[in-house]
């Protein structure tokens, strides 16, 4: 790989160095309720760097899908797990031991 | 005729959506004919496509986007009769499975049968795509169809928990697809197969070697290879016995085309001066699969798990057929792929019927309960005795032509092995057998551990056409053997289907496939050696079974050991099988990244 | 540095494969397992991507101008329609799973064995 | 033991996923440079794609002409994962949920929030609807539109009026919507067959570049992917939220 510095754009190396903090960010969030808030911003992250590559379309899909669809989906699965759990000390897998 | 080809997806796949989508507009039994009935459309469309590329294959453009000066700028389907036959095999057990359904799973409800649809619409796509991407989409869907069939009608937690390690391992291994066809495309500035081995060609890297390594690892996870086979045991379990019948006999099949058509439509090109260090590997994952298929599946009592790992032992062989990389074995893999769908298909409906009638699939539990049933009896033995390849009887041929691959490679040790690993995971079938129709063997066995049977369902079942459609699957797969100009065929159309250069120049260029000579409706002779290789599997598959069936004593007993430590690497846990994958990935990755540089 | 790219979505992928296999939460995991997708967006992305390009439309602009690359555009819109119905598949599965378990953890879950 | 297990495999994981890791640096190292791609796939299309399909939105007419075929994969993958989802979870406690919902009040009473709440789904409705028509003009299509449209009607829901949502989710209605989406795709397609021509042939004019009217066939196949998206997702969040709320219902019932 030749040496080509800087022909990347300083708003995409920061959006570069976001994306994977982020992604380490879900991984290590082991509750799956802030998960899935950490989850938002790592979607937002992507939605951000695939702009600056000039990606429109793909950045909106991030959005769209990581505001909407994911959020509703696994906030009304945990809403359930914790419900069926109630105060049982399984509750506590419900937030991820 | 090409415009046979795209109806052979969209046709099941309209279906679908109108079976689904009138759901509550039509009467239940018009859903059922009408996916029935697509079955069957979709059988014959496929036969007579399959007959018109007989003379020379074709390519179809999809939106008539055909090339631009030599470029591909569309997606299309390569026509050919290796390709087209799965496709009529794939809807030939379909449409038995739907039609084994109705008399099994028929609250199931309009879900059930669209999804059957959709499975058989993006299985025919993925068998004639020829476009990486395509491919990755019909693998999805043939997937995405697959978990919600695994974890349905189910009432407790196995199934569940067989249907959650099914989806997590195969939506991984999509990703690792996705990975894959991502480098290809950086490299290559195209998705198109044919495109792509015309760019590779005589230029291999590192890049390549990868990229090659993590869709192979993809396809074989779906394929249910060594070390990725593990989601297998635990989802055939737990499917009711109609889908189970469609994935054992295709769906888990579908890896091994795709293998078969990326190595010869594009990483032939690259590693041509390597082709053995790649295929050496390739056979090492297949004779490794089929002996632990056939290990494991010794060491099952559920009837589901024990022919999970018979298939899992006959992918196996057939990968080491199309390891070999030559006509005669690509052709002994597409023969064998025929009668082991038929053969195992109709071994998961017999379970099927054990299931709905004495309430287990437990080998120890039925012991000697299903002595009045004479005509399953002789389905059951029938196909197990098919599956290890009696002399002209079921899988035979196709062990014949593998046979003949290796031999003309110098390699006369693969023999031995595939048959062998065929007799383990029969002689397991015979002795289940013996115990469930006979009464033989105790009704104890160290060997086989637990009994994890899952609670019956209730079901209103009609016995005749259950027995019906299983007798048929298994008719269809013992005969294959002896249908007159089968191996001559394959063997020509497997030639057809590794000429990289013709089907280049066909897609990209436009010139037609040459066409081959009419071949005689002959049966094949074949080689000594594998004669007397089948007559001793006879043999020694009794044996086993015996063996088996009485339990080891004595010495022998330290065999348990081994065998134990085997068994607890399954462990269903997910997580496990997620590092299998990456220790996979990562041993496949380096052993070629040292052996083709 | 113009390896960055690269080296970002591989980190993305393996960290998400880190997640997955140490998870000890069917929700977590699927969230992870759409952690290591999405490498494969930025990976086709980063691909596609031509310096100095703008976007593949051309509204206003004259033809022949200078584009990144639309297809990775359009495989990556699939994808994420892809791992949409995954994660949706898997969270319907691990709700059943927790009815019948009162559990989403895999390792309590573990029980059907070879 | 179980604990011992996981532990075990977190220590394991490392050198194995770094081991995957490292094969990936190693493939990526023969990529082009970044910002250094030579195609040549997608230049072709960017210079043939507006002359040939009058879209000024090359990714549309990738995603609904040049790949067609792909996005009709990409539609039934949809929606067969929300057939499995309605598999799944309505399979087993359809008539325990039915019962405990048809009680469910609304538990948000002010008419304050509602007003708001519809007057916000109004207008994302329209954001959605905007998307989707001038999906192939400018960013946006079907799959993103349908998305919004699909949103705007839970917030509904989040404005309080679980009825009212009811109303909105039912699947009388929202089946046969979802199968005239995959469905529609499938026969656009069709047609081109019936009249000779290959499979998902554009057999309309490629209209005026710029417009609403341009592209062919290629609004047709934009507007019924929007209408399976924006069903397939209002159907999931339904189930989805039905299983959250079915026990809430009868919680709320034992109390009072």
């Amino acid at each position: 790989m030749t040496l080509v510095v800087a022909t990347i754009a300083p708003l995409q190396a920061i959006a570069f160095v976001l994306a994977p903090l982020g992604a380490t960010a879900v991984v290590f969030t082991r509750r799956p309720l802030r998960q899935i808030v950490v989850n938002g911003f790592y979607g937002l992250a992507l939605g951000v760097l695939f702009f600056v590559l000039q990606a429109p379309d793909v950045a909106l899909s991030m959005i769209v899908v990581g505001a909407i669809a994911y959020p509703l989906v696994v906030l009304s699965a945990i809403g359930r797990v914790r419900l069926r759990s109630g105060g049982k000390p399984k509750g506590r897998e419900a937030d991820g031991a | 005729m090409s415009w046979l080809a795209p109806l052979l997806v969209v046709l099941p796949l309209l279906t679908a959506a109108v079976v689904a989508g009138g759901d509550h507009l039509m009467p239940s039994f018009v859903q059922r004919a009408l996916g029935l009935g697509c079955g069957v459309a979709v059988t014959v469309l496929a036969a007579l496509l399959m007959w018109r590329v007989e003379a020379h294959g074709i390519v179809y453009w999809f939106g008539g986007w055909g090339p631009r000066n030599g470029f591909a700028i569309g997606i299309d389907f390569n026509i050919e009769p290796l390709g087209a036959g799965m496709c009529v095999v794939i809807a030939a057990v379909v449409t038995v499975a739907l039609a084994y359904s109705e008399g099994y799973v028929k609250g199931a409800g309009r879900p059930y049968h669209a999804l059957m649809l959709l499975a058989l619409g993006a299985m025919c796509g993925f068998a004639l795509s020829g476009d990486i991407f395509n491919m990755f989409v019909w693998l999805e869907l043939a997937s995405t169809a697959g978990y919600a069939l695994t974890g349905f009608s189910v009432r407790q937690l196995g199934p569940v928990q067989g249907a959650i390690n099914f989806a997590i391992v195969n939506a991984l291994a999509g990703y690792v697809f996705a990975t894959g066809l991502a480098l290809l495309y950086g490299r290559t500035g195209t998705l198109n197969l044919a495109q792509m081995g015309a760019t590779l060609a005589g230029r291999p890297s590192g890049l390549v070697i990868v990229a090659m390594t993590l869709v192979f690892t993809a396809l074989l996870t779906k394929g249910a290879c060594v070390p990725f086979h593990f989601w297998a045991a635990d989802a055939y379990a737990v499917a009711p016995a109609p889908v189970c019948a469609m994935f054992g006999a295709v769906m888990t099949d579908l890896g091994l085309i795709g293998v078969a058509r990326l190595y010869w439509l594009v990483f032939q090109a690259p590693f041509a001066g390597d082709a053995r260090t790649v295929g050496d590997l390739l056979l090492a994952i297949g004779l490794a699969t089929a002996l632990l298929g056939g290990v494991m599946a010794l060491l099952q009592r559920h009837l589901r798990r024990m022919l999970a790992y018979s298939v899992i032992c006959h992918i196996g062989i057939m990968l080491t057929g199309i390891a070999l990389l030559g006509s005669k074995g690509l052709a002994g893999t597409a023969v064998m792929f025929v009668s082991h769908a038929g053969l195992v298909a109709a071994l998961f409906l017999a379970t099927g019927i054990l299931m709905a009638k004495y309430g287990s699939i437990d080998e120890l539990t039925l012991h000697g309960r299903a002595r009045s049933e004479r005509l399953l009896a002789t389905v059951w033995f029938a196909a197990a005795l098919g599956l290890v390849g009696v002399p002209y009887v079921g899988v035979y041929l196709g062990h014949a032509l593998i046979d003949d691959g290796a031999a003309a490679l110098g390699r006369h040790w693969v023999q031995p092995i595939t048959w062998l690993a065929g007799v383990l995971a029969g002689a397991a079938l015979l002795r289940a057998g013996a115990r469930i129709f006979f009464g033989l063997g105790g009704t104890r066995a160290g060997l086989l551990g637990p009994n994890i049977d899952q609670q019956p369902f209730d079901r209103d079942v009609s016995h005749p056409l259950l027995l019906g459609c299983a007798a048929l699957a298994a008719a269809l797969g013992l005969s294959i053997s002896l249908l007159p100009g089968i191996a001559q065929r394959a063997e020509s159309a497997a030639d057809s289907f590794q000429n990289r250069a013709a089907w280049t120049a066909s897609i990209l260029h436009g010139r037609p496939q040459p066409t081959r000579p009419q071949l005689p409706y002959a049966i094949a002779g074949s080689s000594r050696e594998t004669i007397i290789y089948s007559a001793a599997a006879f043999v020694l598959v009794l044996a086993v079974a015996g063996v088996s069936l009485r339990g080891l004593r004595g010495r022998a007993q330290r065999l348990l050991e081994p065998a134990e430590a085997l068994k607890a690497l399954h462990s269903g846990v997910a997580g496990d099988y997620i590092l299998w994958l990456t220790i996979g990935i990562a041993t496949y990755g380096s052993i070629w990244a040292f052996t083709l540089r | 540095m113009s390896v960055l790219p690269y080296v970002s979505a591989a980190w993305i992928c393996a960290v998400g494969l880190y997640g997955a296999i140490t998870s000890r939460n069917l929700i977590h995991l699927a969230l992870c397992l759409t952690v290591v997708q999405s490498s494969t967006y930025v990976l086709l992305l980063a691909i596609g991507y031509v310096n100095r390009g703008g976007a593949p439309i051309f509204k206003g602009v004259k033809l022949g101008t200078r584009a990144v690359d639309p297809v990775v555009q359009s495989l990556t819109l699939t994808d994420i329609v892809v791992s949409v119905t995954v994660v949706a598949l898997i969270l319907a599965l691990a709700l059943d799973a927790h009815k019948d378990a009162g559990s989403v953890d895999p390792d309590t879950l573990a029980d059907v064995k070879g | 033991m179980r604990l011992e297990r996981s532990r075990v495999r977190a220590v394991v994981a490392v050198p194995a996923v770094a081991a995957v890791g490292a094969l990936l640096v190693w493939a990526f190292v023969g990529l082009p440079d970044f910002g250094h791609y030579r195609g040549p796939y997608g230049f072709v299309l960017n210079r043939i794609g507006v002359p040939q399909r009058h879209t000024t939105n090359v990714v549309t007419a990738i995603v609904f002409d040049y790949r067609g075929f792909d996005t009709m994969g990409e539609e039934f993958i949809l929606f067969g994962s929300v057939l499995g989802v309605v598999l799944l979870l309505r399979g087993r406690a359809r008539d325990e949920a039915e019962e405990d919902l048809a009680k469910y009040t609304d538990a948000v009473s002010s008419d304050l929030v509602r007003v708001l709440g519809g007057l916000a789904a109004g207008v994302s409705l329209l954001i959605g609807l905007w998307l989707v028509s001038f999906g192939f003009v400018t960013p946006g299509g079907g799959f993103q539109g349908g998305v919004v449209v699909a949103g705007a009607l839970l917030l509904v829901y989040a404005a309080g009026s679980f009825r009212a949502w009811r109303k909105v989710s039912n699947e009388e209605a929202l089946d046969p919507l979802e199968g005239i989406g995959v469905g529609g795709y499938v026969i656009v397609g069709l047609a081109a067959l019936v009249s000779g021509a290959p499979f998902l042939h554009n057999l309309l004019g490629p209209g005026k570049s710029g417009t609403l009217f341009s592209g062919g066939s290629l609004p047709f196949l934009n507007w019924v992917t929007a209408l399976e998206v924006a069903a397939a997702n209002v159907v999931l969040c339904a189930q989805f939220l039905e299983q959250c709320l079915a026990p809430h219902a009868r919680k709320e019932r034992s109390n009072s």
